[in-house]
């Protein structure tokens, strides 16, 4: 059923900022009623190509079309009046209004000029259950985590896309579950006949969805396939221009070797705080991994902030190398050398108008306290090293890190903890919206770190990532550490397991 | 060497501004540029803008630390009038001179940490939170003065502000050394860099280990701190204490100077140096109006005229224009090779 | 249940009403109608000023130039009516025009020079101020009888009190505002853009029309409250309301709105005006405040509100968490 | 009889001679008996107008008010009148219909300036004279009425001329500021035969910088100006300064006898009682005067 006119059509893209060209000479095509992945590594021009698309960007060279007719959408309202919706990658609602005011802003539904809320509200419910979201949607939207909101703002796409349905990473926060619910709304826009365009790091997903992918590299084409007749390596090959060395833990092979490693040098005990997450026991040795998983708001990111003293614990102890100690802030947990990437990249974690080497030398600076600053020719040093290391692209050390995409930002924030060589490092989500190149480095990186002696806590919703480096996973559910696995019930089926496992008591 | 044309190139538009000011009010005012010895002192209309410029100078370099923490600083007036009410009492009551600097300045210093107590520990957004030092503070100078203009004659206090060593008047020593002194901390530590980092992002900041609270802590005294060395020089020039009008709606002048430099009201990286030629800017203006001889109704639409002008000629609208162009000659230019570049 | 958005303006009520029970219990006579009629006659210009205000707050933006353009607008109309004998709707519609044009060129400046708005309306406080001079720089009296029959109007209360129509213009004008924030789409273009203007960009609002059409309604309230002013008054001078737009914003942030724009209430404002006015009618009951102890004590008051909003907010906030999580 | 209680408006603390005629009402009212309610307005017309409906309220007997301006009282004095709270002015006159208030005691400023004026003509003979005049914030009442009395003063001496004209906002600061530029615009101050302030303390700060223009102020520039605070006077004892007219902070004075006459025999006063507009020079022993005026609070 091949429609005259493909839904839309670009033709000859091209886009440089500041002189430097982002994209070159790009075509994407997309027929109605088809899913169409959009591949790349980190900084190869998928969001830009989007953005232009949606008429946030102009573009330098190019031409759009919709159903044949050449259109030119000057800001996202345009777009949006043509029917295309979109969700980009950093999550964009707005904390400060209530959900329902988020799904309808700018639709308001009306009576008599005025807005209707009652209406709004009704309709905002009946939109949310769709995605199996029972929420109140009266709340605003600030007391929503991640995952609820990327939920909210693909409702919201959904919604106003009549004809094009655009999403940048939808489900880089989304748990096996939310991802399974939104493929089945997706399948649904498919039938019909909705053209969905969709960005993800995840290959698994794209083979499950996709009818056909687009790939781009360093700003250009590199091909477009049907899903069909592209294997797996092939794909990889073409994202990265090479081919990709996989690794795994084995678990079965070294299953004594922590043990090894000797006694726990870092040690919670009872350590909690009313309102957030319940007292805990956590032991870490030194060159140990221990994986956090659970479902969205069960935790796991409370947790971490206890761990690093952003919430004071309220009960229980922190015990380094058998001295207790008191983590009551982030100064006082970098004194005692441990690091924290946080999930937020944007709130918590980039400062945006500083160039990328500022910020990988932020933490290290803060630590040296004001009086002994880095001269530049050692953060240039550091800078390009890590640059060079993580493979952090553009490498430019003095370009202002919000001009940089979003994985390369997630590099040089890993970067920014590695320069301070903590004895612990908490990873909050650390690929989320990583390619799968750089996916693969840092999981490497991880192996090395722990290799060297360096502790590592890593929450991920990925469970083949927690599997593949951690020794030990915590499980979490409803703020409350319910199961431990380690050597050979370490399986994603197993985490899968414990976390429905409690479910069930619970519900029992 | 490609230090120097950074510098240069972030200073050119406020330069240029400058320097186009200069020249008209010359051509409206001749005379305006000659610069003469008399009494063994430097004199002339240039000379006047800067020892003119010194409070507004001043209290840039400090405003310049708030605005990027992302803050601002309303009450500076208020503080140049406490502070000097203060010097002017101690003065009159026949303290020396360094006790008198001292408390002035510890005065000036306290008046900013509470606005930093504000600010950082009780979160009160910084526009409020210094307006009620803005309010009150007028109150508290003229507590101290009672109401009237508290005179006293000591003439080594009042060479801080019409005084003058080696020809030069000393309130431009104190304001350039001032500049200086802040400036060389701000760079040579990284006092700087972890500030502006507070600024764009306070929360990111703090999750770094930044101690957010002790640096906004420090550019509310810093500011306070500049607030009362303006102060005692504005007291010592005309050697008394007025409460009410000393200082009056400066800040706006600062904020404006720092804007004209260049540094964003959004917080994050700054440029003492540019503020401080914003803030000459700004005093070229007063005074060109005043050498002009135009009637005093045209004197407000006259600086609302020419700052609207300048303020549009920098708007990061026109630079981006401007940016591009030179981006897309500097691309042309890096084919031939730096050679050029550097010239 | 206290929905968390309106925590500070319930917050700002009730500590207005306990502090005008205070004042009561000292000074009786403060019950009067009269008094109540006072406030809302003498911050009339004040209040209609604010609702501009807040909307520019809300959006994250700021507006200094608000007293010099009542100023000017007072001078303007004074001068049309008093020297030249226009007739007074006709200035008033000559004004509202000029003040609605003037906010449209500065909400045009930070749009599209992206010039911020604290710089583009301090420029906008000297321009306004600086017309108004050149307008005239005596003050200016006006006389007409279409003026006298609108002063002349009134509603009286029992014990003395009177709700002028000067009053009654700014409770429309607290009205319609209310209205406009929380029922219109402008009114939630305008929470979004403060929330944050790239993402309300990125979902579709229209950031460049609706940041024009903030200044240019705060223009246009300028202008309306320099017609107040002017009624007020009887009269136009270009020194007046000099730092009035402080006034205005402290009114806006003691009413609970964030100065970082997109969470706060018109009503709140409604009763940061209350509150300014009660603070100077105590006062003046008082009597016996010297010209710098009343600077100090309206400073202290000032802060003491704002802590103590900021208190009862983080702790109910923090009650309301904490009852959250264990409905969970 | 029961005292009375009487609310003043007062415009502010902007100047010494304003701070000065606050204590001045003050020692005033204490000295009958009168309890006094005092309201500062922050310069602010509107502040006055709900300080004067807060007396209204509160139900004072009588109502002192300094108008920040002339126009703009109509309504608020209505109210007054029909409270039977009578109302007198203090230290300036505003376009009211003259029944809405029970008199005004001021001084005229036109006046003023014309003392000044005259004093200058007189002073200089018939050489030509270039003078530069330092005026007060720019549309206040005092700033137009004491330049329009000046340029009386001196209009029949055609070698009289005012060469310059700028505003020091009543301040030293300002005065001094604005002076250092007259002086560089002005050949370096040898072409300024006279500085005229519209108050005593931008002329003040004028003499400053006239002495570090390396110039005698008194002999190579003359000083004439305005209110007569203790400041001016040990200008002149050093011979600095050469003239004032005395505006007196003892405006409550008058207004309280009015109004006690008033309240006890029902005599209307006159409606203007005006202040003298004394003239003081160096001849006046300047010390003397500073002494007596030192603890009036200026
Ligand atoms: N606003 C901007 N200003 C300057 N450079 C930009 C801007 N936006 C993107 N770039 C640059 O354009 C290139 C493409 O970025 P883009 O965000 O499209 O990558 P992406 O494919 O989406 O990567 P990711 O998978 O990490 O999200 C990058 O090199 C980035 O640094
Ligand atoms: N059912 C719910 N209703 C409302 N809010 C919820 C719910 N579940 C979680 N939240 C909120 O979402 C946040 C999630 O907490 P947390 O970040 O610890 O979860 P997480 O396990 O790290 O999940 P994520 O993957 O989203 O980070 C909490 O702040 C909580 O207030
Ligand atoms: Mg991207
Ligand atoms: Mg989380």
């Amino acid at each position: 059923m091949s429609a005259p006119h493909a839904l839309l059509e670009a033709r000859g893209i091209g886009k440089s900022f500041f002189g430097i060209s982002a994209l070159e000479d790009v075509d994407f095509t997309l027929q109605q009623g088809e899913i169409h992945a959009l591949l790349g590594e980190n900084g190869a021009g998928k969001s830009t190509l989007i953005k232009i698309l949606t008429g946030v960007y102009r573009r330098d060279r190019g031409t759009i079309y919709l159903e044949g007719n050449e259109v030119s959408p000057d800001d996202v309202a345009a777009a949006q009046a043509l029917g295309i919706g979109t969700v980009y990658q950093e999550v964009n609602l707005l904390e400060n209004l209530t959900v329902a005011e988020n799904l309808f802003l700018g639709r308001q539904p009306r009576r008599f000029g005025m807005i209707d809320r009652r209406t709004m509200r009704e309709r905002s419910r009946t939109l949310l259950e769709r995605y199996g979201l029972n929420i109140d949607v009266d709340a605003l939207l600030s007391s929503y985590s991640v995952a609820f909101r990327q939920i909210i703002a693909i409702a919201r796409a959904v919604d106003l896309s009549g004809k094009v349905l655009v999403l940048d990473e939808p489900t880089a926060s989304l748990d096996a579950n939310e991802v399974k619910g939104l493929f089945t709304v997706l399948r649904q826009l498919r039938e019909d006949g909705v053209g969905i365009v969709i960005i993800t790091h995840f290959l698994d997903q794209v083979y499950e969805i996709a009818d056909r992918v687009t790939v781009l590299r360093n700003g250009r084409l590199v091909g477009s396939r049907a899903i069909s007749e592209l294997p797996r390596l092939d794909l990889i090959s073409m994202m990265l221009g090479r081919e990709l060395q996989h690794i795994t833990r084995d678990h079965q092979a070294e299953p004594e070797t922590i043990d090894d490693r000797g006694a726990p040098s870092i040690q919670f005990q009872n350590y909690g705080k009313k309102g957030s997450v319940a007292p805990f026991d956590l032991d870490i040795r030194p060159g140990e991994v221990v994986g956090i998983a659970g479902l969205l708001g069960s935790g796991r990111s409370e947790t971490a902030f206890l761990l690093f003293g952003i919430d004071r614990a309220d009960s229980g102890t922190a015990t380094i190398d058998g001295q207790q100690v008191s983590i009551a802030s982030p100064e006082a947990a970098i004194a005692n050398r441990f690091g924290f990437c946080p999930e937020e990249r944007k709130t918590d974690g980039i400062v945006g108008d500083l160039s990328v080497a500022d910020n990988i030398v932020l933490a290290l600076q803060a630590q040296r306290g004001w009086m002994r600053p880095i001269s530049s020719a050692q953060k240039r040093e550091l800078a390009d090293s890590f640059i060079k290391s993580l493979d952090i692209r553009p490498a430019d050390r003095e370009r202002p890190i919000k001009f940089l995409s979003g994985g390369n930002q997630q590099k040089a924030i890993l970067a920014r903890w590695l320069v301070t060589e903590p004895r612990l490092l908490i990873l909050d989500e650390p690929t989320r919206g990583i390619d799968i190149g750089a996916h693969a480095e840092i999981l490497k990186m991880i192996e090395r770190l722990c290799a060297e002696g360096m502790s590592l806590v890593v929450i991920s919703s990925e469970l083949e990532e927690l599997t593949a480096v951690a020794h030990r996973v915590i499980v979490l559910s409803d703020r409350r550490h319910v199961a431990e696995l380690s050597g050979r019930q370490l399986t994603t089926d197993g985490i899968i397991r414990a976390i429905a496992g409690t479910g069930e008591t619970e519900a029992a | 060497m490609t230090w120097f044309t950074r510098r240069l190139r972030r200073l050119a538009p406020q330069l240029v501004a400058l320097a186009i000011i200069l020249g008209i009010i010359s051509l409206i005012a001749p005379g305006f540029l000659t610069i003469s010895v008399q009494n063994g002192r430097l004199y002339g209309s240039l000379i006047d803008i800067l020892v003119r410029a010194a409070p507004v100078a001043l209290l840039t370099v400090g405003m310049t630390l708030v605005i990027a923490t992302r803050g601002i600083d309303l009450s500076i007036g208020a503080v140049i009038a406490i502070c000097g009410a203060v010097a002017a009492t101690l003065i009159s009551d026949g303290y020396s001179l360094p006790v008198v600097i001292a408390v002035s300045l510890g005065v000036g210093i306290v008046c900013g940490l509470w606005n930093g107590i504000l600010v950082a520990v009780l979160d009160i957004q910084p526009i409020i939170a210094t307006l009620i030092l803005m309010v009150a503070g007028r109150g508290i100078a003229q507590l101290i003065t009672e109401g009237v203009i508290l005179t006293f004659n000591d003439d080594t206090f009042a060479a801080l502000g019409s005084g003058s060593l080696a020809g030069i008047p000393i309130p431009i020593y104190l304001w350039v050394g001032t500049a200086l002194i802040i400036g060389l901390l701000m760079r040579r530590t990284a006092l700087g860099f972890l500030i502006e980092a507070t600024g764009i992002n306070r929360r990111a900041a703090s999750l770094a280990g930044v101690r957010a609270r002790f640096l906004l802590f420090s550019a509310y005294a810093i500011s306070g701190l500049c607030a009362a060395i303006a102060g005692m020089i504005v007291t010592a020039d005309i050697r008394g204490a007025d409460a009410n009008n000393a200082g009056l709606w400066l800040e706006l002048d600062a904020i404006l100077a720092v804007v004209v430099g260049g540094t964003s009201l959004n917080g994050g990286r700054f440029s003492i140096t540019a503020s401080l030629i914003g803030a000459l800017i700004i005093q070229s203006i007063n005074t060109g109006i005043l050498v002009s001889g135009f009637p005093p109704e045209f004197n407000l639409i006259i600086k609302a005229g020419i700052i609207i002008v300048v303020l549009t000629l920098q708007s990061p609208a026109i630079m981006t224009l401007f940016g591009f162009i030179k981006a897309t000659r500097r691309s042309g230019k890096l084919n031939h090779g730096t050679k050029e570049a550097t010239r | 249940m206290i929905h968390a958005r309106n925590l500070p303006f319930v917050t700002t009520l009730a500590i207005f009403v306990i502090a005008y029970g205070l004042c009561i219990l000292q000074f009786p006579n403060m019950l009067s109608t009269r008094v109540i009629g006072n406030l809302l006659t003498d911050n009339a210009f004040l209040g209609i000023a604010a609702v501009g205000m807040t909307f520019v707050i809300l959006s994250g933006g700021i507006d200094l130039s608000v007293g010099s353009v009542i100023a000017f607008t007072s001078v303007f109309v004074a001068v049309l009516v008093g020297s030249f004998g226009v007739h007074p709707l006709t200035a008033f519609l000559a004004a509202l025009v000029i003040s609605t044009l003037f906010g449209c060129l500065m909400g045009a400046m930070i749009r599209y020079l992206m010039i911020p708005p604290f710089v583009v309306t301090l420029a906008g406080m000297f321009l306004a101020r600086g017309a108004a001079y050149l307008v005239s720089t005596q003050s200016v009296p006006i006389t007409h009888e279409f003026i006298d029959t609108m002063l002349g109007f009134y509603i009286r209360f029992p014990g003395g009190g009177r709700l002028t129509l000067l009053a009654m213009v700014m409770l429309i004008v607290f009205a319609v505002g209310i209205i406009v924030a929380s029922r219109t789409r402008f009114g939630a273009n305008v929470y979004a853009i403060g929330g944050n203007i790239q993402s309300a960009e990125l979902m579709g609002v229209p950031v460049g029309a609706t940041t024009i059409r903030i200044y240019a309604l705060s223009g246009f309230l300028s202008g309306l409250a320099g017609i107040v002013y002017t009624l007020y008054t009887s009269s136009g001078y270009s020194l007046a309301t000099v730092g009035v737009e402080l006034d205005a914003i402290a009114a806006v942030v003691i009413g609970g709105t964030l100065l970082t724009g997109g969470v706060g209430l018109i009503a709140g404002t409604f009763i940061g005006i209350l509150l300014q006015g009660l603070i100077q009618t105590y006062i003046v009951f008082d009597g016996t405040l010297s010209s710098w102890w009343t600077k100090i004590v309206i400073g202290i008051l000032l802060f003491v509100f704002i802590v103590l909003q900021r208190t009862i907010i983080w702790y109910s906030d923090r009650r309301l968490a904490v009852r959250q999580l264990k409905e969970v | 009889a029961k005292s009375l209680t009487v609310g003043f408006s007062q415009i502010g603390s902007e100047s010494g001679w304003r701070a000065a005629e606050t204590t001045v009402t003050k020692q005033e009212a204490e000295k009958r008996g009168v309890t006094l309610k005092f309201a500062d307005a922050q310069q602010k017309q509107e502040n006055q107008i709900k300080a004067i409906r807060g007396f209204i309220a509160q139900g004072v007997d009588a109502i002192l008010i300094a108008p920040v301006v002339a126009t703009g009282w109509d309504a608020v004095l209505k109210e007054a009148k029909e409270e039977k709270i009578p109302v007198i002015l203090l230290d300036r006159e505003i376009e009211s219909p003259k029944d809405l208030y029970l008199t005004a005691v001021t001084s005229d400023q036109v006046f003023e300036g014309k003392v000044a004026g005259e004093w200058l003509a007189k002073d200089v003979g018939s050489k030509d004279c270039k003078v530069v005049e330092l005026q007060g914030t720019t549309g206040s009442s005092p700033a137009i009425n004491r330049k329009k009395g000046f340029e009386e003063g001196i209009k029949a001496a055609s070698n009289i001329k005012i060469v310059r004209s700028q505003t020091g906002d009543f301040t030293r600061t300002k005065g001094k500021e604005v002076m250092e530029s007259f002086i560089k615009a002005e050949g370096g101050g040898k072409d300024i035969c006279a500085v005229y302030a519209h108050n005593d303390d931008m002329a003040v700060g004028a003499i400053q910088a006239i002495k570090e223009a390396g110039l005698k102020p008194g002999t190579d520039i003359k000083i004439v100006s305005i209110d007569a605070v203790p400041d001016i006077f040990q200008a002149m004892a050093k011979g600095e300064a050469n003239a004032t007219v005395e505006l007196t902070p003892n405006m409550a004075g008058p207004a309280f006898d009015a109004l006690e006459a008033y309240l006890k025999d029902k005599k209307e006063p006159k409606k203007w009682i005006q202040t003298e507009s004394k003239l003081y020079t160096q001849k006046d022993d300047p010390m003397k005067v500073y002494e007596a005026k030192k603890g009036l609070g200026y």
